[in-house]
């Protein structure tokens, strides 16, 4: 009888969050293309642009919280895979402005020709599909994540040193590619461009289908993290998270867990990274920079980590701090809000919001003693064994 | 080696001539020692008598510079990560409980439960009745039933090494470790934890690590006493406990 | 372009050398190239330098020397041309009566490079038999680069004079120098010459020989080239010493930044991504006792540095102190929230920084003992590299010392290995903490007053060592300074053998390829602590 | 513990909730579009980053900007309306840029904006001006390579400023060596590839030329400073092309100065190098380096004279000093007010067929004029570094020089011109007579 109504409850949590990301995903879109301009309900198309922005985020921030929340891994490389990912739909992108570039070369982008380019580089094959850009947004960040992890987690590389050591790759991912003659644009990256699958990027209507595929897809990201953490693998990783070692003495080959949850984290970041470029319009090596994947870190943490809703909620707060405090009078102080942020909320609300959320419900509720009893029966049910949670 | 009918000893667990050393300090000392399948087995010692580094190289977390240490008969343990001695069915409970506190305590069994530990033996992991029943079962054994929803990390201390206990039980292995399992614990806890270990004897080997005397005493086994990485003494408990050599080493020269 | 401005000065020799002799007192030559200082054109100016240099004049050497210094006034209203000394009196430099003072229309006569260069041949010339050692050995080495054939006869008497062996041999070269670009040079002098430069064996040498046409007799030709061939041979040997010596110097800068991170995160295992924002602290107390000292006793400015690293210390440390006391004490035993919380910080601080100082890079000056270069064999040397070389050393063994034989060293070492056991022993474990985070900072200041000699002080300055300071303590192993210490120096030097042949950027990435996979290998480090303790 | 906080928030929330949060987040987003757009000022932009690592050239264009709307507010401002500056912070974050650029013509419906510094951040922001149809003036020296509708370059192209020096080089120095050493990225890499084209048709060997790049922020320089005084002793006079960038610069000329090598033997000429830069350096051992600039604080002119008090004024600083992205703002605002006041209106369309054509004085004693390729005309100055850390000018060119989008040096843009006037089409191919790409 408890299981069930946990099980509701929890469905009901996870469907909460769902159905308000699907609810933005169709209405603004729609609000956006079907009423007039100017009027008060309709969204104008530079919102959506910039919502979208955060739902790639919260994509990025759901990656970063299975691996830290759930199973200890603090990545400072996450950007490198978002990037990564960028890069491959960038890259597709490129080759679809084919002769309206500015020296109408059919085959080569325009930073090829003015670098004297003789030939398209191998590593732009391919690109011109669709498909196999799609491909390759997984498969690049997954491969590195697979080659960088299988590494890694099998010479128990752990904790801080594991941090930094993802920091060192994005930090020469950075270098590398800002180097021109790598052949991904330098410092300028990739920009400029026009189609996508056809439809131009800068239409309205592009803008506000591709808001509602980021919709989508966190709502399939949350799903196959929601679906992961509460398999029974889920209790593995967090049991390696507390006591690694404890969980090897048990027979378990946490480096193979470790692996599999990091390259599924960083596809994730990747096909995060492969939707914000048409959106924001640009790649550039700037996004390996190792900051931008220290603050991706701190989303979740403000957010809650080990809490998926949470670690989306903090993307999605985080940055709407950032857009409305870089405009206007708070323009020269918002650094040192961002700053008092993150060390207010490691200091003050080690769970992020919702687990500040959650414990003061907690407390709430121990203050009325009839509602304890609910809830030592709704905590009890989690974990009955034969409960297939992940029905969702 | 790995034929069956090649089997170096009729030992569960065999250890011959092992040394270890840390940056000059020789933490084991040309250690042998071999316990009967079926057996159990106390070792004491001081502190820094070598007893956890023992451990560590039987479940294959330190490596030896020397020596031979081979697991019923046939495995040289030496060559295996901490997982695979695992998987061949060594348990070990350590020195300070370790449960996985923010999981529940029915959890902490069900991760312990020897069934198939891939990644993807996990993830499409689905519950059955006879992992349900056997978890109930060892429930009931470390008498936390009542407590199996509660989070682990709520537990007091006794319970947690009970916990731990339980786990081992429901990793079901061919041989238990127990690195000082009533520490901690009150006179009755402590008597309550002996009787569960010799039950838990008459189908398991085991080898307890314990400085509580009385309660190896009332263990009643084959005690080994380890010194400075090495076998000091041998026998029942009246025997190691009047070794002169054994008083030296615990009351200091 | 020598030998051009050769020819020019030739016909000025010959021609006005001459009539300068001849009507001394009158309104001659000289004057009238004086007088062309004051035209502001570039042409009139080199034009006037020469005929000035040959004039034989007592006024020469004075007028060309202030015309270096940027002395020598002029008036183009009046054409009148001043100089002013060095105790700031003035005289007339066409007559050389002392003035009253120059009026104000007149400004400074302009140089460019290439009249840097024929003020230089000049006083090469004027200043062969100076008094002063230096003078002459540098008057002696721009004459080697100029070579004008004019000055060979001043060159060969100042030769017979001299007594130093140092500026006997440049002469010597100098001399060499010209007899090699003298056209009617005999073969055995120039044969001769070739053989003295060769000695020389320097780049200068080897530009002056690859600078030798191809007019030259077969036997000059064939000795010059064999002789560019050794030069360059002997030189290749030396820029692998070069390299090395390059590799210790970053190696040096690498440590003093990784130094206090090594305390902070190697001793205390606490990650603090604002250590880079302790070394720009430490950069902008040197600004600011600079500015001080600048502003009212610009007496002390040699001493600023030796003012600046107590101060940087204890500025540096005092916030380290604050920092521990009023985040980092809340989050030990949570590694990577402290990771989280110090760069919330470092924003915080480099913001205000910005606010403060303001957003563009301020001048940190060095002092003349920090400046300059000198030579060692064949490759160069500068002083402040040197220099920071041996304080990042004297740095890392003080605080050797300190942590062997100090009481605060003792207290760190016990709280760092068993906190529990050292609190119940009477330490006072959260003074410790605190003491020892503000050292870590303290010592990142310092290393801010050495980095701002040779880096931006900007408030950019901390993020740009902060990863390689992570790199080199992560490397090196965490808990033991000398694996710092080697680590830093593997780094500098491997990078330095690697630049010539990558680039800088790729020899960069081949570095951090090279820590990470050397992290899989040994996943603590160089020197990393073994045993049980380490899990604990 | 942890997974169980995802459930018990979202177990307070009911489905009726779902709806509420749902649209209150539409409300939101809807009241946050209603900007209030006050019919009686004229809204100018300011996209220049305040924070991060390029608020070290960035803030003063910023206030440059404040400055000049100041200023014109005095006189009565445009059209009779005041002008108000609305500025943002991108924070040295490219696709922040775009953001706030889109943030700034939609939201804030600002009829003009002046920004940017980096090419990157000026590549990210283009596609919006394009879609949103308005007006960016940048006024950085670049690379070329571009002409575009909504984009006017007041800032140097290739040929504004490194060409001429390279010509004063060759004909006043005699340098008959180069090296060309840059940051590793589109600026330099672009200029090098012009200056070594440009070299070589002036018949400089191969082995002549030495290029080398370096990351962003270099400051390690010991090697390449030593390499180039190997270069340089090869017998023929050497000079140095740098396209350096920013930070890199202090430890650059530090290197130099300490390796003793002095202006009057390699001398160094740097296309990035300015006032501000030279303000964080003992410029003592560095006298006689030169930079290529359209403009020096030290030029005498009462133009220049006046605009220099004006500013120090009203940044109540009397140090503060001025540079030559300054002088592009200064110049880009005042023809971007004649355009205005010409066609009496703001609307982008009227103002961007009107800019060409415009003329301006510059601060040198010069009127700059737009041209159809939206780039502008200007004077050249070779400076050498005093020990004041100003630049005495020691060449100029004879008149005006006019950008080219495309350079002349480069194959792929030889045949190429910029002519928003006639063709209307910003990369026209003389040669097919065709417009390329898509042209918009």
């Amino acid at each position: 009888m408890t299981s069930h109504m946990l099980t509701r409850s929890l469905d009901r949590g996870a469907a909460m969050f769902l159905m308000v990301v699907a609810a933005c995903g169709i209405l603004i879109p729609l609000s956006n293309l079907l009423l007039p301009a100017g009027s008060v309900l309709q969204v104008p198309t530079y919102l959506v642009a910039l919502w979208g922005k955060y739902v790639c985020y919260a994509i990025l921030a759901l990656s970063i919280d299975l691996i830290w929340g759930y199973c200890g891994i603090l990545s400072l490389g996450h950007g490198a895979f978002f990037a990564l990912g960028g890069y491959a739909m960038g890259m597709y992108l490129m080759r679809q402005i084919g002769t309206r570039g500015v020296y109408g070369n059919p085959i080569l982008p325009d930073f090829m020709v003015f670098l004297n380019y003789s030939k398209l580089p191998w590593t732009w094959y391919g690109f011109d599909m669709f498909w196999f850009a799609a491909l390759m947004v997984l498969l690049v960040p997954g491969l590195l994540a697979f080659c960088f992890g299988w590494l890694a987690f099998r010479s128990r590389v752990t904790g801080v040193y594991l941090s930094i050591i993802t920091q060192a790759m994005t930090y020469a991912l950075l270098l590398a590619f800002f180097r021109n003659d790598f052949g991904f644009g330098g410092n300028n990256g990739l920009t400029d461009f026009k189609d996508i699958l056809g439809f131009n990027v800068q239409a309205e209507g592009t803008r506000a289908a591709l808001f509602a595929l980021s919709c989508l897809a966190l709502i399939v990201a949350f799903l196959i993290c929601r679906s992961v953490v509460s398999s029974k693998l889920g209790k593995v990783l967090i049991a390696i998270r507390d006591a690694e070692s404890r969980s090897r003495f048990l027979g378990y080959r946490v480096e193979s867990y470790k692996l599999f949850v990091f390259t599924l984290s960083a596809c994730m970041a990747g096909v995060a990274g492969a939707l914000y470029v048409p959106q924001v319009g640009i790649i550039n090596p700037g996004e390996f920079a190792p900051g931008n994947s220290i603050e991706a870190v701190i989303w979740v943490a403000v957010g809650g980590r080990g809490t998926l809703v949470g670690a989306a909620l903090g993307a999605i707060v985080v940055n709407y701090a950032k857009t409305f405090f870089t405009s206007g009078v708070l323009a020269p102080y918002w650094l040192f809000m961002l700053g008092a942020l993150f060390i207010l909320v490691t200091l003050l609300l080690p769970k992020g919001i919702v687990g500040a959320f959650n414990a003061w419900r907690e407390s709430a509720r121990e203050r009325r003693p009839a509602a304890a009893a609910a809830s030592a029966a709704a905590e009890d049910g989690i974990t009955e064994p034969d409960m297939a949670e992940e029905r969702s | 080696m790995n034929v069956m009918d090649n089997r170096a000893t009729s030992a569960m667990l065999y250890l011959d001539g092992v040394h270890v050393s840390f940056d000059g300090f020789h933490a084991i000392n040309n250690l042998s020692l071999t316990l009967a399948p079926g057996e159990m087995r106390a070792i004491i010692g001081p502190n820094g008598a070598g007893k956890t580094t023992m451990m560590d190289i039987i479940t294959g977390k330190t490596k030896p510079d020397l020596g031979t240490v081979l697991f019923d008969g046939v495995t040289d343990l030496t060559r295996l990560d901490e997982t695979r001695i695992a998987e061949l069915g060594i348990g070990r409970k350590f020195q300070k409980p370790t449960v996985f506190e923010s999981q529940t305590v029915q959890d902490n069994l069900l991760l312990a439960l020897n069934v198939d530990h891939s990644v993807k033996g996990t993830l499409f992991w689905r519950g059955s009745k006879p992992e349900s029943e056997r978890i109930d079962k060892v429930l009931e054994t470390i008498r936390l039933t009542d407590a199996r929803n509660r989070l682990a990390g709520s537990l007091s201390h006794g319970q947690k090494q009970w916990l731990e206990i339980g786990m081992l039980l429901a990793q079901d292995p061919k041989l238990l470790l127990v690195d000082e399992p009533v520490a901690g614990m009150t006179d009755v806890e402590t008597h309550l934890t002996a009787e569960l270990l010799k039950e838990i004897n008459k189908t398991h080997t085991v080898m307890v690590v314990e400085h509580d005397m009385t309660f190896v005493r009332e263990l009643g086994v084959k005690v080994t006493c380890l010194h400075e990485g090495t076998v000091l003494a041998e026998g029942t408990i009246d025997q190691v406990s009047s070794n002169e050599r054994v008083i030296e080493v615990y009351l200091g020269r | 372009m020598p030998t051009k401005l050769s020819a020019r000065f030739g016909t000025f020799v010959l021609s006005l050398f001459l009539i300068a002799f001849a009507l001394p007192a009158f309104a001659g030559p000289f004057e009238d190239a004086v007088a062309k200082f004051a035209n502001d054109d570039y042409s009139d100016t080199e034009e006037a330098i020469g005929v000035v240099a040959s004039s034989g004049n007592k006024l020469a050497f004075p007028i060309i020397s202030a015309l270096q210094d940027g002395r020598l006034m002029a008036d183009p209203d009046s054409k009148k041309v001043y100089v002013t000394g060095t105790d700031g009196k003035s005289i007339d430099a066409a007559t050389g009566e002392a003035v009253a003072s120059v009026p104000d229309s007149a400004s400074a006569v302009r140089l460019n490079n290439r009249l840097r260069r024929s003020v230089d041949a000049a006083l090469g010339g004027l200043t062969l038999q100076s008094p002063d050692l230096a003078t002459r050995l540098q008057a002696a080495q721009s004459v080697f680069k100029s070579h004008e054939e004019t000055l060979l006869e001043p060159v060969e008497s100042a030769l017979a004079k001299e007594s130093n062996k140092a500026v006997k041999t440049a002469l010597g070269e100098a001399r060499a120098a010209i007899l090699l670009f003298k056209s009617d040079a005999t073969e055995v002098q120039k044969l001769e010459a070739v053989a003295t430069i060769k000695a020389r064996g320097d780049q200068d040498a080897l530009a002056l020989l690859s600078d030798l046409g191809s007019d030259q007799p077969a036997s000059v030709a064939k000795a010059a080239t064999s002789a560019i061939g050794s030069i360059q041979g002997s030189l290749a040997i030396w820029s692998s010493v070069q390299n090395a010596w390059y590799g210790l110097s970053l190696g040096s800068v690498l440590l003093l930044a990784a130094i206090g991170l090594a305390i902070t995160f190697g001793v205390m295992g606490v990650i603090n991504m604002a250590h880079g924002e302790m070394v720009m602290i430490g950069a902008y107390t040197t600004f600011v006792v600079q500015e001080v000292i600048r502003t009212r006793y610009p007496a002390l400015f040699e001493y600023s540095l030796l003012i600046a690293v107590p101060l940087a210390f204890l500025v540096a440390g005092g916030i380290g102190v604050l920092i521990e006391r009023s985040i980092i004490r809340f989050l030990y035993g949570r590694p990577l929230e402290t990771l989280l919380a110090t760069w919330g910080l470092s924003l915080v601080l480099q913001q205000a920084v910005r606010t403060m100082f303001g957003p563009t890079n301020r001048e940190v000056g060095n002092p003349s003992w920090m400046s300059g270069a000198f030579e060692l064999g064949q490759i160069t040397i500068t002083y402040n590299r040197l220099w920071i070389l041996v304080f990042t050393l004297a740095v890392f063994l003080i605080l050797l010392a300190m942590l062997r034989y100090t009481a605060l060293g003792l207290e760190m070492r016990a709280v760092t290995q068993n906190r529990r056991m050292a609190a119940s022993m009477g330490i006072a474990t959260s003074r410790v903490d605190a003491l020892t985070f503000g050292l870590g900072s303290g010592i990142a200041g310092i290393a801010g007053v050495a980095l701002s000699q040779i880096d931006n002080v900007s408030p950019n300055l901390g993020q740009s060592y902060i990863i390689d300071s992570f790199m080199v303590v992560v490397f090196g192993g965490v808990g033991n300074l000398w694996g710092t210490l080697v680590g830093a120096f593997t780094l500098g030097i491997a990078n330095k053998f690697l630049e010539p042949v990558a680039g800088a950027v790729l020899g960069k990435i081949a570095i951090l390829v090279l820590i990470i996979l050397f992290i899989q290998k040994r996943p603590r480090g160089l020197f990393a602590l073994k045993g049980r303790a380490v899990e604990a | 513990m942890l997974n169980k906080s995802t459930h018990d928030i979202a177990a307070s929330f009911s489905r009726r909730g779902v709806l509420a949060a749902t649209a209150g987040l539409m409300l939101g987003l809807a009241s946050i579009s209603g900007a209030k757009a006050a019919d009686d000022t004229i809204k100018v932009g300011v996209l220049h980053s305040l924070s991060g690592t390029m608020a070290i050239s960035e803030t003063t264009l910023k206030d440059t900007i404040l400055f000049l709307i100041d200023e014109q507010n005095k006189k009565g401002g445009v059209l009779g309306k005041k002008l108000e500056a609305v500025v943002v912070d991108p924070a040295s974050n490219w696709p922040l840029f775009a953001e706030k650029a889109r943030e700034l013509i939609t939201k804030d419906k600002v009829s003009v904006v002046f920004g940017c510094w980096t090419s990157v951040s000026r590549k990210s922001v283009l596609p919006v001006f394009k879609e949103l149809n308005n007006i960016l003036f940048y006024p950085v020296q670049y690379e070329g390579e571009e002409s575009e509708r909504n984009v006017f370059y007041t800032g140097a192209a290739p040929n504004q400023q490194a060409i001429p020096a390279v010509d004063y080089l060759m004909k006043d120095e005699k340098v008959k060596r180069w090296v060309l050493a840059g940051t590793d990225y589109v600026y330099p890499r672009t200029t090098n590839k012009i200056l070594e084209a440009y070299l070589k048709s002036k018949g400089v060997a191969q082995e002549d030329i030495m290029i080398n790049y370096t990351p962003f922020g270099h400051s390690d320089w010991q090697t390449i400073v030593a390499d180039i005084k190997k270069f340089g002793s090869a017998g023929k006079k050497t000079a140095v092309v740098s396209t350096i960038n920013g930070d890199a610069n202090v430890p650059f000329y530090k290197e130099l100065g300490n390796q003793g090598i002095k202006a009057k033997d390699i001398p160094v000429v740097a296309f990035s190098v300015g006032e501000e830069e030279l303000a964080g350096l003992d410029t003592k051992p560095l006298v006689g380096h030169l930079a290529a600039w359209n403009y020096f604080e030290s030029i005498k002119t009462p133009a220049n004279e006046k605009f220099i008090k004006d500013w120090q004024a009203y940044t109540k600083n009397p140090k503060r000093t001025t540079n030559d992205p300054m002088e592009a703002h200064v110049i880009g605002f005042n023809m971007w007010v004649k355009a205005v006041e010409k066609v009496k209106s703001t609307d982008p369309d009227k103002v961007i067929d009107a800019l060409p054509g415009i003329e301006a004085p510059n601060l040198t004693g010069g009127v700059s004029k737009m041209l159809p390729n939206h780039h502008i005309t200007k004077p050249v100055f070779i400076g050498e570094i005093k020990a004041n850390g100003q630049f005495d000018v020691v060449w100029k060119t004879p008149g005006l020089v006019a950008g080219d989008a495309w350079s002349k040096e480069l194959d792929g843009s030889k045949d190429l011109i910029g002519d928003w006037v006639g063709k209307k089409c910003g990369n026209f191919n003389t040669k097919t007579n065709k417009c390329l790409g898509s042209g918009s």
